[in-house]
Order: structure tokens, then C-alpha cells, then sequence
């Protein structure tokens, strides 16, 4: 699915309809896959030369290479998730110097013209925090986050939102511990047993990436003993999720749909490209299926609330 | 025919590339009797080996096994076929049991499948205790002596019913009361009906065992001779084209004063209470047998190990224990017993080597460059005429005396004034032996300070000037070159000090 | 003293110095019939072929870049080539990037200066590779087993100390300098100076010195080595030394590159920098290769990578390139002996005597250092 | 790579040298019911709680199958790193199978993952065999292709747990006695091996072809044949490995088994396989596989917070290995000044 070798086209008639790269975090990430073939779909909507390259690893410079390509072979519009905002910046500086236009997706890069927000870091926050809080009513209870890389920018900026939510408004929330699975399956499951066994009376996991909270509601579903004693939520896929909540170990998790997301981007990029819009605050751009957008403050555009899945529809959604 | 030879092989050829190591190879062994095989280094005698063995295929020529022809693949064809052959290096897994060592490749099982242990530790304690070597069957093969080595090596090839076989040279690391009971076990062999290839360069032990000599030179067949009426002088002339007279040529040195002053030297449990002096042209022989710690007594010396007590000092100036490195700086040199592992960079071209010692000398303004190099590695191969083609062969493709006269120039090299050899010609033939003692002689007269190992008693009768005879880590005579004579030596070697004093 | 070994009488001195050959083989095939060789021929072949296929490959950016990315492994590699020539390895450079960029980023983020603060990151990276040195030179464990511990616990570390946080907003001035062209327009950026001077360094003291001539020596036979003066262990421990304090320069100069210090900085680096230098044609069980060799093999790597990309090739794909040249490498060499060895075997004799001493292969080149 | 270990001269009988190799495993264990010990008093969960029973079993499983094959190789002095590669692949091929031809009996999927794993092995192993060529080049080379192959092939794709039989998924929490069932199909595995290592004839060969290649060559033990038998038992061990972690996890993508070669060589070197070859037992490395997956598995519950676990993870690992040999060397010292003393 991935690595379709673009190569002398691209070049070539980059001048033409406008021509999109997209860098994912990763090749071979479920997540990302999702939002691929979402921004895939828009391109050919749209017309556009559209490539899909990446590393295979999440070091911090490992995407910089597809940068600098992408600013050789003369595209028009870069859309990127970033492993490392920092680490991607100067050559996010030097391709905006050389006229291409960057589209931030999943996570904000400082340099960048726009960024395409999967829902608002507060609306993330709110949502998984008011998914908890609902379960755990009044009494409230100890708590923990299992997130997953340490380094993911998104990731850290979603974990300190809630914490800060919840010191805020529910003291009967603690949060003991934030542990992270660092995106491998083995370690995110092996950390969810971790919190469920050390964290007495440990009531609810938030589990803020998808791995994480896959992991979780695995071990969750594999140790009856903690069934109806942690509650978990989290981010996830549906797809990956679907067998733990029609099992009911889950009742509740959330997302927005990946796929949305990078046709989102890809719609972006384009009006960018065609000037439509320049990313400053106010701008307004048609998404295809998707509708009408507002660029909001700080050139972000959020693509709507976060999406809670349960028994009842998650078995609609094929990501 | 009604009789035929165990083994014969008539015109053998065998190359390497451009490498002719075997032209024209004659031999037959008949059953029941031992035949030397005698050469210079070089002349192919481990290569004649090595195709019996089944280790390399031959170019061309016969090979006949109980007179049919036989072409082994490998090793495994050959032993299958009666064929034994215990290499120069002695070929033990050092990871397993002697007893397994002994098995390997063909471990009896027991009904349940596994390895019939109960019954190897058997058996290999009653083969070596016919050897007369009693080894216990589960110690590990890491850390036995040569010699048990070698004992391990033949009980592998009695045990496995070899009708031939073969040892190249197996005496080299052996002292004399090893090398008698290796004699013992090969008569004894020979007397059950076996035939036996012996290879070796000392040729007291040749005539006192062999009963037939076949010599090569070259790569090919010389001649085949019986021990009973051939001599010493003609075996020599058919193996060196020419008749070596001197074989210890002992020159008068003017001994100086001392250079090497050693005392007390105590290292727990190897060597205790060591003290001599060597002098400026003097050639003092450590005398004794295997194991009795004479070569570590001179890598304590040299720095390689450490040592416990006492001193050493080298024109009064003292050397710093464990630095070979500040040792060489005080002009010693070392030339060690085991040249493949100790002295030589195997797979490194000859000049390497030679240099390796001198480096820091080499280098004008802290940088060495060929150019500088070269002269001294051409120089000490042409004096010591190593065979070789080119400097930049590898080591490993010399025979075993041209690889001791490369660690020679190495640290002849460093033009020591002292220079420690230990077992310098071991595995090397009488021409180049000749050569080796006329060299360390002249060395000698120069005014070098010489401190030789052997194990080889008419060396140190031929070459030193005073005999420091070791028994188990302390010297107990010390003889002058007048009253050093065989049994004196051999006496302080084997008894307790208070009889030699 | 006495010691003239020169009056030492032997026959025909002059007439078999005369005799040997300074070489076994001609110029040209040591020449051509070496890995450094065919490695550069490969990258001059693999950039010809780019230039006219590839599009945009023929920029100067593409040069720029290529060396941009390249230039952490092709420092690193150097002091860890002399310690796989020792016969020892060192895996645990990648997890000093990330050690020194923490130490150096939180040193930063505590005020200290950014000179001073990159001389405590390089201090701690000579630091942790003496320890290294120390746990495989005087404790005496095997270097494999070692740095894969160390390569856990520094990246531990390093993790550890930085936790979430990624320190950013170096001096702009200082990160722009690092990725600028020399000149405009230029081909290469400044830390191109760098390598050449490191990789000239480390070239002279492997090549040119008695100390590499040791280095050599402990990786043919490290007891022949001992018994010719060299002193086997202190040379080991420099050399992990140095490799720790050219690690964390490296991770100086990656956290500035790329303005960020975080606990994941190189990350998986220690298997890049043994590919390339076991491309370059070091061999992993010591005692043979160049510099020049290990920076080829870093730089082919570099080319091919920049070749797939420009090519609009993903990583999935440039990993098998990867694998499969390097197994082409040593493949073809492989094939190469052997064929020669045939051949070699067939020809015919050419005489006794010298001539015999022709080198050839040994065919059963075992590892002697083990 | 040459390790320059002075084995000191050992001196002894076979009761000396067995009771170092005991020393080894006996070390082994003690620090695994140590740490058990110390997880358990802290968090009694651990051990004495159905999910922390099971887990403790089973997470090793993985581990010590992979270290089992890279036991092997190690011992007749090559390296394989391309295991972690090779699992993920055999963890992919059967996931694939199972969603691709539903009702394809469970046992044909395993027979597959195996003999998947053991054909990338075999590759590995011809290739080190027949062009003598360093076995850490050969598979440093196929770690990387063996992955890309598997990014390449898998690409978005990922295995969904609803692709697999419920039985096979039952087998990751099936238990016996209270047992995880694959931990006794690995203990019996560890066993077999074990046993064919120290009793069968092909078994000491591997070990006598690490201890002395060149004898091996002299001595016409078959090297090449032998040399791509540990490759080929370390491939189908690594694709067995692929199939646990199924069955552990019902997932996998193309990143899984990243990294688990290092880990394998490690638990190989703890568990007391000399990285020159020709020594260490197959016990040893089952307990040393072991107690590296407690860690990891014991960690998290001991609350050690996530960020500084890779660093005592990295601590234990050197610790271990220094520990062992200054085990080693006290018990030479002794001997031998016994040895002196008499
Ligand atoms: N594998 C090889 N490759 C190239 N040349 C070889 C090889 N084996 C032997 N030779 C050469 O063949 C010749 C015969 O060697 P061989 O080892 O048979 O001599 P030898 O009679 O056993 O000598 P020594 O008495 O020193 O042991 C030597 O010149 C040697 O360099
Ligand atoms: N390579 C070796 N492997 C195992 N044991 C050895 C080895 N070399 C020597 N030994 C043993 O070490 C002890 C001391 O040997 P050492 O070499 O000091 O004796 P030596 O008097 O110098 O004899 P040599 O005549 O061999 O030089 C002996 O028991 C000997 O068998
Ligand atoms: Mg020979
Ligand atoms: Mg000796």
C-alpha cells in the first residue's frame, strides 16, 4: 500500500494540477494508513499528483529526507505528521523558502502554514475526561494514563491538558501515574499490568494513543480479575477495538475518523496551493464531502469533535 | 600379488594456485612397520599427510589403500577407511570432555537414545591408561599439556581401529621422557600390525624408531632408505642437497659484564626464587623438562606475566613488571615458544611481522611509511634466507621453519641486548637448525646476551655456555658448559634439589 | 651497544634481498582487487547512474543534503572502525548520541553556555565509553555482550533524564550554521570540514602510526601483539574512549542540527554504523580495512539512500537495498574467492623454488583471533 | 569479533567444572525468585493474582524461544540477528492465513509459521556456510531485508484479532494445572533442545564446531552441514516464536519483533553462552531469557516509573554478565590456590 514509486512524474509535471506529499510518522502504522488513503482519495478528487513516502522507524530526523525530496523534485504542498516537531523544522523552513506549502497534520510543527487538527487539544482532553468521569460519578477514584511515546509532542500536549483538566475541575479524580508503551505492543501491555497491579484501587486507565489503549483493553481482557474494577478508555480504531467492546471488557473509547483527517489535509494543501487561502485566521476552504472550514486562531483547523464509539457502532468502521 | 603395502602413493602431485607444494611424492608403508618421512621445512611433508588424511584432494598420481585406489573427499572418507592422522597442531575441542574428545563423531548411544556416557568414560579411561597416561576422562580438553594432547590424539586414533597412522611431527613440544613414552606406544602400535608415518626433524628419535626413512625435498620424492643400513650423514645430504658438518656452531664470545640480573623471582605456585645473571656474549640455556616452567619464568622476565616477588634488571637499570613495551625499551627481545599464536600475525604479510617489533622505531616524526619499512623487513629476511616469494606473504603460507626464522628477524630486528629464546628451533630441519645456531652464536660474539630454552638436550650441550637446569619452578643446577654433560642435566631435571648442588 | 647485528656474516645477502618481490600480486589488481575500491567505483557508477536517471539528483542540494544526513554516521564510524579492527565492536554509540544530547541539553537548558555545555556532553560521552573500555579491558567481559548492556542503559539514561521533555530554541545562528552550504550554493555543508578533519585524524593514526600499527596487530592475534610490545588492553581502552567522545560530539552536533535534545536521539544508529563499515570491507573479526573503506561504505549507503528517495522510493524499500547490497558485498566477494580459488587450482604449475611462495587465499580462513 | 577471554587453566574434575556450570543456572534462578520475591512483597498482585501468575509465565515464552535459537548459533560462533525479522514475518505469514482461508486447520498454520521461519534461516545459513562469509555481515544484511520484506508485504495491513480462530487465541490464556499452557509446550521445547544438545551426537558437534572450527574442518564433523542447522533451528525457533506472540497478543504489524535480536543475544550471554562459542547450556539460556523477561515484566508492577526502566534493564543486563564473572574468576582463584597449597 505504501512506497508507490512516483518518482520522474512527479518531477515532471509538478507544474501542473499541484502535486502533494504526504509524510506519515511511519510506513506500516495502522493509524497512519488510515489517513493515507483518506488524503489519497481527495488528491484523486482533486487531481493531484499525490505521493505517500516515509521512513520506517520514528526517529526524531528520520523524515527529513522526504522532505528535502520533496523540495527537490518540486512539490507543491507537503502534508506531515511529525515524530519531532523540532527536529523537521529547518527543513519545513527551507521547503516554505522554496514555495512549498506545509500542512501540519496529527501533530503541530511550529513551521508549518497550517495545521490540520484531528479535534482541539482541549476537546480531546474534555472528552476523554468527561468519558471517565461519567463512569466514575461522584466518588471518583484514583486513575492513570498510559500514553505512548515519550517524545509525542500530541501525545504530551493531550496528557498535561487532562491533568490540568482534571486538577481543575474534579478533585475527586487523582491521577497516580503516567506510564508510556512507547507504541510497541509488548511494552504498552506489559505497562497496562503494571498500573492494574501496583496502583491499588486503581479505577480507570486513559489511554491516549491507539496502541495504548489496545494493549490495555487486552490485558483487560485477558485478567478477569480486573473486568468491572478498571475501567479503561482511550483513543483507538475501531477495528482493533471492535472485539473488546462487543465482548463489553470496553464500553466506550474515542477517535475521529483517520481517514477524514488526511482528506482534510490533502483539501488544505490544495487550497493553499491554489491560494485560496494563505492559513491566516478567518480563512475559509470547502472539503469536499467534508464541508465548509474556518481557519482558526494560530492557523489551525480542527476537523470537528472527537467521536465516541461503543457497542453500538463500532462495527461501522473499517480503520 | 600376495603382498601388497598397507598404503602406497606413486607420483603425487599437489598445487596451490601457482604453489607447487607436492611434485612428484613416492611412498609405501608396509604393515606393522614405522616410516619416517624427513625433509626440509617446506618440502611437503605436511601436504603428503594431509592427502592421506583426506584434507586435500591430490592433482594427480596413484593412491592406493590395500591395493585399491582410493580418492577421499574429506576427512571423514578417509578415517572411515582405516586412515589416523594426528596433525602438528594438536586438534582437540577445548569446550569438551577429554572422553567426548575422544568420541567425537561417532558417541555411542544408549537404548534410550542419549549419549552412552558410563560407557566413553570407560573406554577412554582404559585407553589411556594402556598409553600408560592415566586422563581423567571428564576434565576438559582446555588446558591439557601438549603432550597429554597428543596422548589424547593417538588413544582417538587406537580407538577408532586406524590401521595407518599418521603423526606429523608429534615430538615437537614433547621433552625427552615424553617423547620415550610416545616411542613406547608407537612400538607398541607397530608391534600390533599397524602401520605408522612418523614424521619428525630430530633424527636421534627417528633412527631410534623408524624402519624405514623416505626422504623429500622439494615437493618430491628423494629417496627411500632403511634405517639399518643408511646413516645420519646420507639421509642428510639426500634431504639438503649437501652435507650440513656443523650443526652446533659454537663460536668463542668474549662474555662482558652482566646485562641481565634476575633475583629472587617468585611467581605462586610457577616459578619461586628464580636468580641468575646472564653476561654480554653469553649463551645461558634454561635446561628442563615440559612444564617445568622455564617459559614462564622468561615471559615474567619479558613482562608478558606478572610474577609476585623479586626483580629484574637489565644494565642495572630495573625493568617495570608487566610491560613488555618498557622491556624492549631496555633492549630485551623475546622470541616465544608457540610462533603461531605468540610470535606471528598469521594472516599479516612478512614485513608486518618483522616490523611489528620496531614500530616505534620506524616512525620518523611519530609516522611511519612504507618506504621506511620495507629495507629492514628485506634485510632480516634475506640474513635469515627466508623461502618465501614476496613481503607481502602472509605468514601462514610458510612452512613452519620459515615462519621461526620471520619471528627471529622480528626481534633480531630490534637488535636486543638481550635476546630470550624460547625452543627456537623447534619444528625447524637441521640445515636451517645449523643456520639458526651459527646465527644466535655470531649474535653471541657480537656481544648479545642470549637466555635459550630448549628441551632438546644436544642443543643445550652444543650451544650454551652455562646450563641453569629448572625442576618444577626452581632452578637446581647450575652447570658451566664444561661439566653440562647429559646425564648432570638430565640428573638436576629429574631429582630434588639437595642431590644437585 | 655491541648490538651491531649488521656484522653478522650470511651468505648472498644482496642476492636474496634481491629475490623478493615487495608485492605478491601487480600493482593493479591491489589496486582494483580491494574492497575500498569497488566501494568507490560503486558510488561514482550509482551517482552516474542517478544523475542521468534520477531527476533533480544532480543539485547541489541533493549533495548538500546527502551529507547533511549522513554526517552523524559517518563520525561515528570512525573510532568504532579501529575498535572492529581491534576485533572488539561497540554498539552502544548510538545510545551516547542520545546520552550527550541530554546531558548537553539539559545542561543548556540550565543556563551553562553552549560551548561549555557541549564540553561537559562530550566529557560525559569519554565518560561512558571508559566505562565501556574498562568493563571489557580490566574486568575482562567480551565487548559484544557489554555495549549491548550499555546500549540499554545509556539510552535508559538518557530517556530517564529528559523524561518528556524535548529541550529546543538553540541559538538559531548556531543551528543555521551547522546546515549551511559552505559557500553558496556549495555542494556541502559545514560539517563537512569536520568529518574530513576527524576522518584525516583517525586515518593518520590507523595508517601512519605505530599506535595503529598496534591496532592492527591485536586484531590479527592480540597475544602476538602483547608479545611484541603492544600494549594491548591500554590501546583497547583508548579506543572506546575515543568512540565515546566522538559519539557525543556527534550528539552535540545532532541535537544542534536538528535544534532538539531528546532521550530517543539516535536511536538504532549502532547497527547503521557497522553496516557501513562492514560494507567498506573492515572485517568483523579484526584486523583488516581502512578508513578510507568505512567512510566509502557510509557514503554508498548515503547515496543509494538519497537515490531511492529522489526516486520517490519509500524506507521499506531502501531497507532492502540496504540488507541486500550489503550481502551483495560480502557475496561477491565470496564468489569471487571461490571462482579464484577454481582457477587458481587449475592453472598450471609454474616452477618450485620462490616461486611457490605465491600468496593465495587460505581456504580455510578461520577467524585466527578467537 | 575476538574476545580475548583467558579461561584460566582449569584444574579440575568434573565436579569443579559442573559446579561452575551450576553456579551459573543456580545464579540465574536465585535472581529470578529474587526479583520475584521483591515484586511480590511489594505488589502481591504479581504472583498472587491469576493475571500476575499468568503473565509471569507467559511473557517469557517469546524471549526464550528466540534466545534458544540464537543459543545455538552462538554456540558454534556465529550471531544471528535477523530473528527479530523473521518472527514478525512468521507472525504476519500465519495471521494472514488464518484470515485468508478461514477454517484452515490450526496445526498446517504452525506446521507453516515453522517452516516459514526455518526457510529464513536456511537462506541465512547457506549464504554464512558456503561463501565464508561472517555470519554478523550475512544476517546484519537480512535483519534489514527480512524487515523490509515484511513493510514491503504488510504494509497497512495489521492482523485483527477477529482474524484468528478462537481457539488458537485461547491458547495465550489456556492453562494446566494453573500453568500456562505455552509455557509447558516451551518447556518441553526447552527440554528437547536441551537434551539434544548434551545427548545427541549432532548436539556436541555444534558445540566441538565453535569450540575449534578448524579442527571441526581437520576433523570432517561436516561444518557447513552443521552451521546451517543452527540457522536453520534458529529460524524455525524464531518463527515458532512469531506464533506465541499471536497467540500472546492477536495482533501484529510490520514493526513487531523490532529490536528482539539484541535482546536475544543478551539473554543468550546471560543465561552463560560464551559469545567466542562452544560453551553454555541450553538451561542456562532458558532461565537467562527468563529472568531478562521478568525484568521487563516486573518493572512496570515494582512501579518503577516507565522513563528510567530501560536503564536498570540495561544495568541488570551488565550486572549479570559482570556477576557471572567475578563468579568465575573467585572460584578459579580458589582452586588454584587449593591446587598450590597441596
Ligand atoms: N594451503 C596452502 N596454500 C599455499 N601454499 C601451501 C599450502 N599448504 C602448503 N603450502 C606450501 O607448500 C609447501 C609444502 O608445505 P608443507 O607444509 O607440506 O611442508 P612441510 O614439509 O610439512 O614443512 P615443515 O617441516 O616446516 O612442517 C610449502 O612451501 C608451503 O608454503
Ligand atoms: N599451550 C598450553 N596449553 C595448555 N597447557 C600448557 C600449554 N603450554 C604449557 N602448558 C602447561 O603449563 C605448564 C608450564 O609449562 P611451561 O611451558 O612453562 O614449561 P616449560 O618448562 O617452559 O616447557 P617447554 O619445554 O614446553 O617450554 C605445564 O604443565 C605445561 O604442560
Ligand atoms: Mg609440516
Ligand atoms: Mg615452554
Amino acid at each position: 500500500g505504501c512506497a508507490a514509486p512516483t518518482g520522474g512524474s512527479t518531477g515532471t509535471d509538478a507544474a501542473g494540477a499541484g502535486s502533494l506529499t504526504v509524510i506519515p510518522k511511519s510506513l506500516g502504522n495502522k493509524y497512519f494508513e488510515a489517513s493515507d488513503k483518506g488524503a489519497k482519495a481527495a488528491a484523486d478528487e482533486l487531481g493531484l499528483d499525490f505521493s505517500e513516502v516515509g521512513p520506517t522507524s520514528t526517529g526524531s530526523a528520520d523524515q527529513v529526507p522526504f522532505i528535502q525530496t520533496a523540495i527537490q523534485t518540486g512539490q507543491k504542498a507537503i502534508a506531515i505528521a511529525a515524530n519531532d516537531p523540532a527536529a523537521v523544522c529547518n527543513d519545513l523552513k527551507a521547503a516554505q523558502d522554496a514555495g512549498v506549502k506545509v500542512v501540519a497534520f496529527d501533530t503541530d510543527t511550529d513551521c508549518r502554514d497550517i495545521f490540520i487538527n484531528q479535534a482541539t487539544v482541549d476537546g480531546i482532553a474534555q472528552g476523554l475526561v468527561d468519558l471517565t468521569s461519567k463512569h466514575l460519578g461522584t466518588a471518583g477514584g484514583t486513575i492513570a494514563i498510559l500514553s505512548g511515546g515519550a517524545n509525542a509532542a500530541n501525545l504530551n500536549a493531550w496528557v498535561d491538558a487532562m491533568t490540568a483538566l482534571i486538577e481543575k475541575e474534579h478533585p475527586e479524580i487523582t491521577i497516580a501515574q503516567v506510564a508510556y508503551g512507547e507504541d510497541v505492543d509488548q511494552k504498552a501491555y506489559q505497562a497496562a499490568q503494571g498500573l492494574m497491579q501496583s496502583i491499588p484501587d486503581l479505577k480507570a486507565i486513559i489511554a491516549p494513543d491507539t496502541v495504548s489503549v489496545k494493549e490495555a483493553a487486552h490485558y483487560l481482557s485477558d485478567t478477569p480479575q480486573f473486568q468491572g474494577k478498571v475501567w479503561v478508555t482511550g483513543l483507538g480504531l475501531p477495528s482493533e477495538m471492535a472485539t473488546y467492546v462487543t465482548s463489553g471488557v470496553i464500553e466506550q473509547f474515542g477517535l475521529w475518523n483517520p481517514e477524514d483527517l488526511g482528506y482534510l489535509a490533502t483539501y488544505a494543501a490544495d487550497a493553499l496551493t491554489q491560494g485560496t487561502i494563505t492559513g491566516k485566521e478567518g480563512d475559509k476552504f470547502t472539503a469536499g464531502k467534508l464541508g465548509d472550514f474556518t481557519v482558526g486562531a494560530g492557523g489551525e483547523v480542527v476537523l470537528g469533535p472527537m467521536f465516541v464509539f461503543d457497542k453500538s457502532n463500532v462495527g461501522d468502521f473499517s480503520f | 600379488m600376495n603382498y601388497t603395502a598397507l598404503l602406497e602413493l606413486h607420483g603425487v602431485t599437489k598445487t596451490f594456485g601457482a604453489v607447487a607444494a607436492l611434485v612428484n611424492a613416492e611412498l609405501v608403508l608396509k604393515a606393522g612397520s614405522i616410516h619416517a618421512v624427513i625433509g626440509e621445512n617446506g618440502a611437503g611433508k605436511s601436504t603428503l599427510v594431509k592427502i592421506i588424511g583426506g584434507l586435500y584432494r591430490r592433482d594427480a598420481g596413484t593412491f592406493l589403500l590395500d591395493g585399491e585406489s582410493v580418492d577421499f573427499h574429506n576427512t571423514r572418507e578417509a578415517k572411515a577407511a582405516g586412515i589416523a592422522v594426528i596433525y602438528q597442531e594438536p586438534t582437540l575441542f577445548p569446550d569438551l570432555s577429554v572422553a567426548e574428545n575422544l568420541f567425537v563423531g561417532r558417541q555411542p548411544y544408549t537404548r534410550f537414545g542419549a549419549l552412552d556416557r558410563a560407557k566413553m568414560r570407560r573406554e577412554t579411561r582404559e585407553l589411556t591408561q594402556r598409553l600408560g597416561v592415566p586422563i581423567d576422562p571428564d576434565r576438559e580438553a582446555r588446558g591439557l599439556s601438549i603432550a597429554d594432547q597428543q596422548v589424547v590424539e593417538i588413544a582417538k586414533s587406537i580407538s577408532v581401529g586406524a590401521k595407518v597412522i599418521v603423526m606429523d611431527e608429534p615430538t615437537a613440544a614433547l621433552s625427552g621422557i615424553e617423547v620415550e613414552r610416545l616411542m613406547g606406544i608407537a612400538r607398541q602400535l607397530r608391534d600390533e600390525g599397524k602401520g605408522l608415518i612418523f614424521i619428525s626433524h630430530r633424527f636421534d628419535e627417528v633412527f631410534a624408531l623408524c624402519d624405514v626413512i623416505t626422504v623429500m625435498r622439494d615437493g618430491s620424492y628423494v629417496a627411500t632408505n632403511l634405517t639399518t643400513v643408511t646413516t645420519e650423514d646420507e639421509i642428510i645430504h639426500q634431504m639438503v642437497g649437501r652435507s650440513v658438518d656443523n650443526l652446533y656452531s659454537k663460536q668463542e664470545a668474549l662474555i662482558g659484564e652482566p646485562v641481565l640480573e634476575v633475583e629472587h623471582l617468585t611467581s605462586a605456585g610457577v616459578f619461586q626464587d628464580v636468580s641468575f645473571t646472564v653476561r654480554s656474549g653469553e649463551i645461558v640455556c634454561l635446561a628442563g623438562l615440559v612444564g617445568a616452567g622455564r617459559s614462564e619464568i622468561a615471559r615474567a622476565v619479558f613482562g608478558v606475566d606478572p610474577y609476585d616477588s623479586g626483580s629484574v634488571r637489565m644494565g642495572g637499570i630495573s625493568v617495570p613488571r608487566t610491560s613488555p613495551a618498557a622491556a624492549m625499551r631496555l633492549g630485551i627481545g623475546f622470541v616465544p615458544e608457540d610462533r603461531r599464536k605468540q610470535g606471528l600475525a598469521m594472516t599479516a604479510g612478512i614485513q608486518s611481522n618483522i616490523t611489528l617489533a620496531i614500530r616505534h622505531k620506524l616512525a620518523r616524526f611519530g609516522f611511519i611509511i612504507a618506504p621506511l619499512e620495507e629495507p629492514s623487513a628485506r634485510t632480516w629476511a634475506a640474513r635469515l634466507q627466508v623461502k618465501m616469494y614476496a613481503l607481502d606473504t602472509e605468514a601462514q603460507m610458510l612452512s613452519g621453519g620459515n615462519q621461526q626464522k620471520v619471528v627471529l628477524g622480528k626481534w633480531l630486528a630490534t637488535k636486543p641486548k638481550l635476546l630470550i629464546v624460547d625452543e627456537p628451533t623447534r619444528g625447524i630441519d637441521v640445515g636451517t637448525k645449523a643456520e639458526v645456531h651459527r646465527l644466535l652464536s655470531e649474535l653471541a660474539g657480537t656481544g648479545v646476551a642470549l637466555l635459550m630454552i630448549s628441551s632438546e638436550l644436544p642443543e643445550v650441550m652444543g650451544m650454551a655456555d652455562r646450563v641453569l637446569v629448572v625442576r618444577e619452578g626452581r632452578i637446581t643446577a647450575e652447570l658451566p658448559r664444561a661439566t653440562a654433560t647429559p646425564q648432570n642435566v638430565m640428573y638436576a631435571a629429574t631429582h630434588a634439589p639437595e642431590v644437585a648442588a | 651497544m655491541s648490538a651491531d647485528t649488521a656484522t653478522i656474516t650470511t651468505n648472498a645477502v644482496g642476492h636474496a634481498a634481491a629475490q623478493y618481490r615487495r608485492h605478491s600480486r601487480t600493482l593493479w589488481r591491489r589496486m582494483l582487487l580491494r574492497t575500498e575500491t569497488a566501494i568507490v567505483l560503486a558510488i561514482i557508477l550509482l551517482i552516474i547512474f542517478a544523475i542521468t536517471t534520477v531527476p533533480y539528483f544532480a543539485q547541489p542540494y541533493t549533495y548538500l543534503t546527502m551529507i547533511l544526513n549522513s554526517a552523524p554516521i559517518l563520525l561515528m564510524l570512525l573510532p568504532v572502525t579501529l575498535i572492529i579492527i581491534t576485533g572488539d565492536i561497540d554498539l552502544s554509540v548510538g545510545s551516547v548520541v542520545g546520552f550527550s544530547s541530554a546531558i548537553f541539553g539539559l545542561s543548556f537548558h540550565a543556563g551553562i553556555p553552549l560551548p561549555l555545555a557541549a564540553g561537559v556532553a562530550v566529557v560525559g560521552g569519554g565518560l561512558v565509553g571508559l566505562l565501556n573500555g574498562v568493563l571489557v579491558t580490566v574486568v575482562g567481559l567480551p565487548s559484544l555482550a557489554v555495549t549491548i548492556g550499555t546500549l540499554a542503559l545509556f539510552r535508559g539514561i538518557a530517556v530517564g533524564l529528559l523524561g518528556t521533555t524535548a529541550i529546543t530554541g538553540f541559538p538559531s545562528e548556531v543551528t543555521q550554521f551547522i546546515g549551511a552550504p559552505l559557500f553558496v550554493g556549495a555542494p556541502a555543508p559545514m560539517v563537512t570540514v569536520a568529518i574530513i578533519v576527524v576522518a584525516i585524524g583517525f586515518a593518520v593514526v590507523l595508517h601512519l602510526t605505530p599506535f595503529g600499527r598496534g591496532v592492527f596487530a591485536i586484531g590479527l592475534s592480540s597475544e602476538t601483539a602483547a608479545f611484541s610490545g603492544v600494549r594491548v588492553n591500554r590501546t583497547r581502552l583508548i579506543l572506546f574512549v575515543l568512540s565515546g567522545l566522538v559519539a557525543s560530539a556527534t550528539g552535540v552536533y545532532y541535537t544542534l542540527q536538528y535544534s532538539n535534545a531528546i532521550g530517543t536521539n539516535g536511536l538504532g544508529f549502532e547497527l547503521q554504523v557497522v553496516t557501513a563499515i562492514v560494507l567498506g570491507g573492515v572485517s568483523i573479526w579484526g584486523g583488516r580495512g581502512s578508513i578510507l573503506g568505512a567512510l566509502a561504505g557510509g557514503v554508498l549507503i548515503a547515496t543509494l539512500n538519497k537515490t531511492l528517495q529522489l526516486a520517490g522510493i519509500g524506507s521499506d524499500t531502501i531497507s532492502i537495498v540496504t540488507g541486500a547490497t550489503l550481502i551483495f558485498s560480502v557475496v561477491v566477494a565470496g564468489i569471487a574467492g571461490f571462482i579464484s580459488r577454481r582457477r587458481r587450482s587449475k592453472a598450471s604449475v609454474i616452477a618450485a623454488g620462490v616461486e611457490k611462495h605465491r600468496a593465495i587465499p587460505n581456504p580455510k580462513s578461520v577467524p585466527s583471533n578467537h | 569479533m575476538s574476545v580475548t577471554h583467558t579461561v584460566p587453566v582449569s584444574q579440575g574434575r568434573r565436579s569443579f567444572l559442573g559446579r561452575i556450570l551450576r553456579a551459573r543456572e543456580v545464579g540465574l534462578i536465585v535472581m529470578i525468585f529474587a526479583l520475584v520475591a521483591l515484586t511480590s512483597v511489594t505488589q502481591p498482585g504479581f504472583l498472587f493474582s491469576d493475571g500476575g501468575w499468568r503473565e509471569l509465565l507467559r511473557q517469557p515464552t517469546i524471549l526464550i524461544l528466540i534466545a534458544l535459537g540464537e543459543a545455538i548459533v552462538i554456540i558454534t560462533r556465529n550471531i544471528d540477528l535477523s530473528v527479530g525479522s523473521i518472527l514478525c514475518l512468521s507472525a504476519y505469514a500465519a495471521g494472514s492465513l488464518f484470515s485468508n482461508f478461514p477454517g484452515i486447520p490450526i496445526p498446517l498454520v504452525i506446521l507453516s509459521g515453522i517452516l516459514l521461519g526455518a526457510f529464513l534461516g536456511l537462506v541465512n545459513g547457506l549464504l554464512v556456510a558456503f561463501l565464508r562469509v561472517p555470519s554478523l555481515v550475512i544476517t546484519l544484511g537480512t535483519l534489514y531485508t527480512y524487515r523490509g520484506i515484511a513493510i514491503l508485504w504488510i504494509g497497512p495491513h495489521f492482523i485483527r484479532s477477529s482474524w484468528l480462530p478462537d481457539e488458537y487465541r485461547s491458547f495465550g490464556t489456556l492453562q494446566f494445572l494453573g500453568i500456562p499452557v505455552l509455557l509447558i509446550v516451551v518447556a518441553i521445547i526447552v527440554l528437547l533442545i536441551g537434551w539434544f544438545m548434551t545427548s545427541r551426537r549432532v548436539g556436541r558437534d555444534l558445540y566441538a564446531l565453535g569450540s575449534n572450527p578448524e579442527a571441526a574442518t581437520l576433523f570432517g564433523l561436516g561444518e557447513r552441514r552443521l552451521t546451517v542447522t543452527a540457522f536453520v533451528a534458529s529460524g524455525a525457533l524464531a518463527g515458532l516464536g512469531g506464533l506465541v506472540y499471536l497467540a500472546i497478543f492477536a495482533t501484529g504489524d510490520a514493526q513487531v519483533g523490532t529490536g528482539y535480536e539484541l535482546q536475544a543475544v543478551a539473554a543468550a550471554v546471560v543465561g552463560g553462552v560464551a559469545i567466542v562459542g562452544g560453551s553454555g547450556t541450553i538451561w542456562g539460556v532458558a532461565l537467562g531469557a527468563f529472568f531478562l523477561a521478568t525484568i521487563s515484566n516486573a518493572l512496570p508492577v515494582l512501579g518503577v516509573p516507565s522513563l528510567w526502566q530501560q536503564s536498570i534493564v540495561g544495568v541488570l543486563i551488565v550486572g549479570a554478565i559482570l556477576l557471572d564473572r567475578i563468579v568465575f574468576i573467585t572460584r578459579i582463584r580458589r582452586a588454584k590456590r587449593k591446587g598450590t597449597a597441596t
